[in-house]
């Protein structure tokens, strides 16, 4: 496949490198409002830090989206709305999470209605540490993605259309909230 | 057009955070409407239950996003009550200007969010990049932009620095300034009236069954304000007067209860913030800033059954502690002013409104779902 | 104070007034309060008393003229809970008896709307019932589900 | 004509098409970092769009709804192009006809009825209340529009969009339908109707974010979305074109040989300085509700298009 220009064949492989500079430069996001990580989204999209510096737009509907943020911890109920969200992207798609939570828990490591690593059920991009990250860390997280396009290692995307039925099985006992031996119902 | 359904959040511009609306629409008036929440809900009050009592202060302050410090303040003022403290009158000082403080963040939030629902966009970036100056201050004050944990039963973790008065009074007198620029641009702008007037009333007479407070309840003519009521911290020794309809100062008075004269009383309300401060600053005094406090690991509280309310930028927060003498309270259950702005008032407002009003009505409303679910 | 002369008894805990009334005295009680003038209805808590095998509801209610708080304690039984529902006097009575009935699993007879509130498809044990470990609950469900490894030879 | 002619003439559309949309991105960059300055904020670069479009078009799996939904956006591109070059740009028209005037406003709906059709396909609850929405604007801000059409129209009495602008260059800025007091009028109504072609606040009802999740676009993805700005940015440069042709002689200030370069430059800063007109008056206004928009032009704008209208059959009648 390519496209003649003057003498010169583009290659396929020359496109895709042109898709990767453009798809860098030009992150919109969809900053789900999953938990208090959203509070610092605001400052980082205002005029005081400014992200539009980077080409990073909010998006309203995830069809328009790239990245995914996940803003903060995520209950059981959020997690099912966010992968419905993350379906609905069109690849590729990067997804970053944020605060300690999405890590391991965080500081709701024992609370029966929040997931622990959220790893477990879509894949992550990049992490930000922290509770609160600062909008400072946020910014650097977008950086850090840029640089994981521009070397082609930000492909999470690829790795869940690969893994799929593993991570719907996940997805699928965590929505029911199935342990193994005691189904019974209340 | 026929009847339909449309499902609101949790990933829409124009929700309140992480919470849903189930719509039910005819043409373009919704006819019914029903509120699902629990999308935050951590189980806070099953966790606190499983700590410390000094552990819960890093944990009450995540239940308020906007506002975190009156969490924390609402709680130690339970826990204080269970041990009959009496914190020291300089503590008492800086925790309402750290409250005041925190008041005119959330409100600054609260406005540029609704701004943009009405689809001015210049108002949030402002305010919200004037916010930012507070947060500047609290980080200095205590280490953190927004979970400060900060006001600890007994005082408050540090002393005010000496430089601190200064630059507080530096960004007040910069928001007071550009108070004057959002009028032009929002407040005294014409299409704002056209929205905003008449819009997503509150009956006056159901107010207080329905259990609305803070700056709804205001704006309906009632004027309750638990700062004057159930004077905390050193508000009974500051003189300020409540905002309340009919009384809009230099604005237009027009309805009841309107989603307008909820938004003015949030306006007016930031300029007697700052006369709070001001007031606070001058009549500080010198002193300690916490008590003399037990060994937090192995301090147990007198068994009892406590109860703290504060006003917080969207109305009454209170604190319900019950101890049974133990390292671990029994039960700790939070009253958020969300819990009845957002589901039972909103159901009942979102019902006859405009599907275009839907969002103003929410962010006017000023609900904040992690208050609800915990 | 004002609310233990209406009601008759009680007594008085760091400023507010503890009252404590049997089921049935419930809605007359309220409905009193009401009339007056405590207008304002705060919130209903839920306190699980494992050892005493009770659960113990309380009313908040606030008077904005005499400014008064008074704290409505009911208990009962912890086995096959049950109290009528007080949707009917306050309106938001009824969001506190759906979270309640989910986190404790009381029910409230009169209440149509005790559907799930902030869980969904919860079937275990209501978890802010003290006999409900959160922790080891986290351990069996949360710690048990695996990582997704990416196999190494394969690439992608 | 001659396979030359027609060759020349295929190129020379092509050429405004490239020119016309690139020109829409550029604008559109611009106007973003105004927007910044307003704002506070340092702002994109200016060439941002054309990284988003790009971006935009490379994107890998797209979610169809089906042909009628591929088919509408492709009916709205080229419902805007077609408008694009029926419109004298600088001057120069390439396709012209007697009474473009009026074939021009149709052209102008056909946009609308595409977005209709895809939205409709798309099956999306917001979209449905989008697209009628923007049929409701449509019919709002066509009727002071048409007024004002009509008033020039009778003054210089012809319904060819070539020689009304023409007419109008005769003695350069002078003779300029905005230098006539009545056509004033009318040059405001049109420019409140040119706001609402723009969607931009306070009309930009259609596509609202926080009240129905931006409406019509709220289903396209991918390069569906890329199209779609594209689209955006040539109906950009078309609707501001239509009205410097309307009011403004269509940029025309010089004759001679090499006038044409000078009158595209003209041309050019005058859709930039309205652009950035529309732009600040959408960074300073919130949005009206459907009904009030409604009200606003068929109240306000009609009647003063009207009293303008008037003016103008006197003046003519004299």
């Amino acid at each position: 496949m390519g496209l003649y220009i003057g003498d010169k064949m583009m290659k396929y492989e020359e496109w895709s490198k042109l898709a990767i500079k453009v798809s860098k430069a030009s992150l919109w996001m969809l900053h789900f409002c999953t938990g208090c990580g959203a509070i610092e989204m605001p400052p980082v999209m205002t005029s005081r830090y400014d992200m539009e510096r980077f080409g990073i737009a909010p998006m309203a509907t995830p069809r328009q989206a790239d990245v995914l943020l996940i803003t903060g911890y995520l209950t059981v109920k959020t997690l099912r709305r966010v992968i419905q969200v993350y379906e609905q992207m069109q690849s590729p798609k990067y997804v970053i999470a944020f605060g300690s939570c999405t890590i391991n828990g965080g500081m709701y490591w024992d609370s029966y209605n929040t997931i622990k690593h959220l790893e477990k059920y879509i894949p992550v991009d990049v992490y930000i540490t922290g509770c609160m990250p600062r909008p400072e860390g946020i910014i650097n997280a977008f950086i850090k993605l840029m640089e994981l396009i521009d070397e082609g290692k930000a492909r999470g995307w690829e790795k869940y259309q690969k893994y799929y039925d593993k991570y719907k099985e996940n997805q699928r006992r965590v929505f029911n909230f199935e342990i193994e031996g005691e189904n019974e119902e209340y | 057009m026929k009847e339909y359904e449309l499902f609101i959040g949790p990933q829409h511009p124009g929700i309140t955070g992480n919470m849903m609306y189930h719509l039910w629409v005819d043409g373009d008036t919704v006819t019914k409407a029903e509120c699902n929440v629990g999308c935050l809900h951590r189980g806070f009050e099953r966790l606190m239950e499983s700590r410390l009592w000094m552990q819960n202060i890093p944990l009450v302050c995540r239940i308020c996003v906007p506002e975190p410090d009156v969490n924390e303040a609402a709680y130690s003022m339970a826990v204080e009550q269970l041990m009959d403290w009496e914190i020291p009158e300089r503590a008492k000082y800086i925790r309402t200007i750290v409250l005041e403080l925190a008041r005119i963040a959330a409100y600054l939030m609260a406005i540029g969010s609704y701004a943009g629902s009405i689809g001015i966009y210049t108002i949030p970036q402002w305010s919200l990049g004037d916010r930012d100056y507070i947060l500047d201050i609290f980080e200095q004050l205590t280490g953190a932009r927004i979970y400060h944990i900060y006001i600890w039963p007994g005082g408050v973790r540090w002393d005010m620095p000496a430089g601190l008065p200064k630059l507080i009074e530096k960004t007040l007198s910069y928001i007071e300034k550009r108070l004057e620029l959002y009028d032009d641009v929002l407040f005294e702008n014409r299409i704002f009236f056209d929205r905003a007037i008449g819009v997503g009333k509150i009956p006056c007479d159901k107010a207080i069954e329905w259990g609305v407070s803070g700056p709804n309840l205001r704006a309906c003519g009632y004027g309750y304000d638990v700062r004057k009521l159930e004077p905390y911290a050193a508000y009974d020794e500051i003189d300020f007067d409540i905002v309340s309809y009919p009384d809009l100062g230099k604005f237009d008075t027009h309805e009841a209860g309107d989603v307008y004269t909820r938004m003015l009383i949030r306006r007016l309300e930031i300029e007697q913030s700052i006369a709070i401060i001001r007031q606070a600053l001058k009549k500080m005094p010198e002193g300690e800033h916490i008590l003399k406090h037990p060994n937090w690991l192995r301090w147990k509280v007198p068994a009892g059954y406590a109860f703290a309310r504060v006003e917080s930028s969207k109305g009454e927060f209170g604190y319900f502690v019950v101890s049974d003498g133990e390292l671990k309270p029994v039960r700790v259950h939070v009253r958020g002013p969300s819990y009845t702005h957002g589901i039972n008032v909103a159901e009942r407002l979102l019902k006859g409104a405009n599907i275009a009003d839907v969002s103003q009505i929410l962010f006017s409303l000023d609900i904040c779902p992690p208050d609800i679910e915990r | 104070m004002k609310s233990i002369e209406l009601i008759g008894k009680g007594k008085e805990m760091h400023g507010r007034a503890y009252i404590e009334v049997m089921p049935d005295e419930l809605e007359n009680a309220i409905k009193k309060l009401k009339e007056n003038g405590f207008n304002h209805f705060v919130m209903l808590s839920c306190i699980d008393w494992l050892e005493e095998e009770k659960f113990e509801l309380v009313y908040h209610l606030w008077s904005y003229e005499v400014k008064e708080h008074v704290m409505l304690s009911v208990r009962m039984n912890r086995n096959n809970a049950s109290m009528p529902s007080m949707s009917h006097l306050f309106p938001q009575i009824e969001t506190y008896e759906r979270e309640i009935h989910e986190m404790y699993g009381i029910e409230f007879d009169g209440n149509n709307r005790l559907t799930p509130f902030l869980l969904e498809n919860w079937h275990h044990a209501p978890p802010m019932r003290k006999d409900f470990d959160s922790e080891k609950f986290v351990g069996k469900l949360y710690e048990s589900i695996p990582f997704i490894e990416e196999d190494e030879n394969e690439g992608i | 004509m001659d396979v030359m002619g027609i060759a020349i003439k295929v190129a020379l559309l092509t050429a405004y098409a490239v020119i016309g949309t690139c020109v829409g991105l550029l604008f559109m960059g611009i106007g973003r970092k105004i927007i910044a300055r307003v704002h506070n904020r340092v702002g994109p670069p200016f060439y941002q769009n054309f990284i988003d479009v790009a971006k935009l078009l490379s994107k890998k799996t797209n979610i169809s709804h089906g042909w009628i939904f591929d088919l509408a956006l492709l009916f709205s591109i080229s419902g805007i192009l077609l408008t694009l070059l029926f419109l004298p740009i600088g001057g120069v028209q390439l396709l012209s006809m007697e009474g473009d005037a009026f074939l021009v406003l149709y052209l102008l709906a056909i946009p609308a009825l595409g977005f209709a059709l895809g939205a409709g396909a798309s099956g999306n609850p917001n979209a449905g209340v989008g697209v009628m929405r923007a049929l409701v604007m449509m019919l709002s801000y066509e009727l002071p529009f048409i007024i004002t059409l009509i008033a020039l129209m009778i003054y210089y009495d012809t319904t060819s969009l070539a020689t009304i602008v023409r007419m109008q260059s005769i003695n350069g800025v002078k003779s300029w339908a905005i230098t006539m007091p009545p056509f004033m009028l009318a040059a405001f109504a049109a420019d409140m109707a040119l706001q609402g072609m723009l969607m931009e606040q306070p009309f930009d009802i259609p596509v609202a974010p926080h009240e129905i999740a931006s409406g019509p676009m709220v289903e396209f993805g991918g390069k569906y979305l890329g199209s779609l700005m594209l689209y955006k940015a040539i109906a950009l440069v078309a609707e501001t074109t239509l009205f410097v042709d309307l009011f403004l002689g269509g940029g025309v200030v010089a004759h001679g040989n090499f006038a044409f370069v000078i009158n595209f430059i003209v041309w050019l800063a005058l859709i930039f300085l309205l652009f950035i007109l529309s732009i600040l008056i959408a960074a300073s206004f919130p949005r009206f509700r459907i009904e009030q928009a409604f009200g606003f032009y068929w109240k306000y704008e009609a009647i003063i298009a009207a009293i303008s209208l008037i003016w103008v059959y006197i003046l003519v009648i004299k």
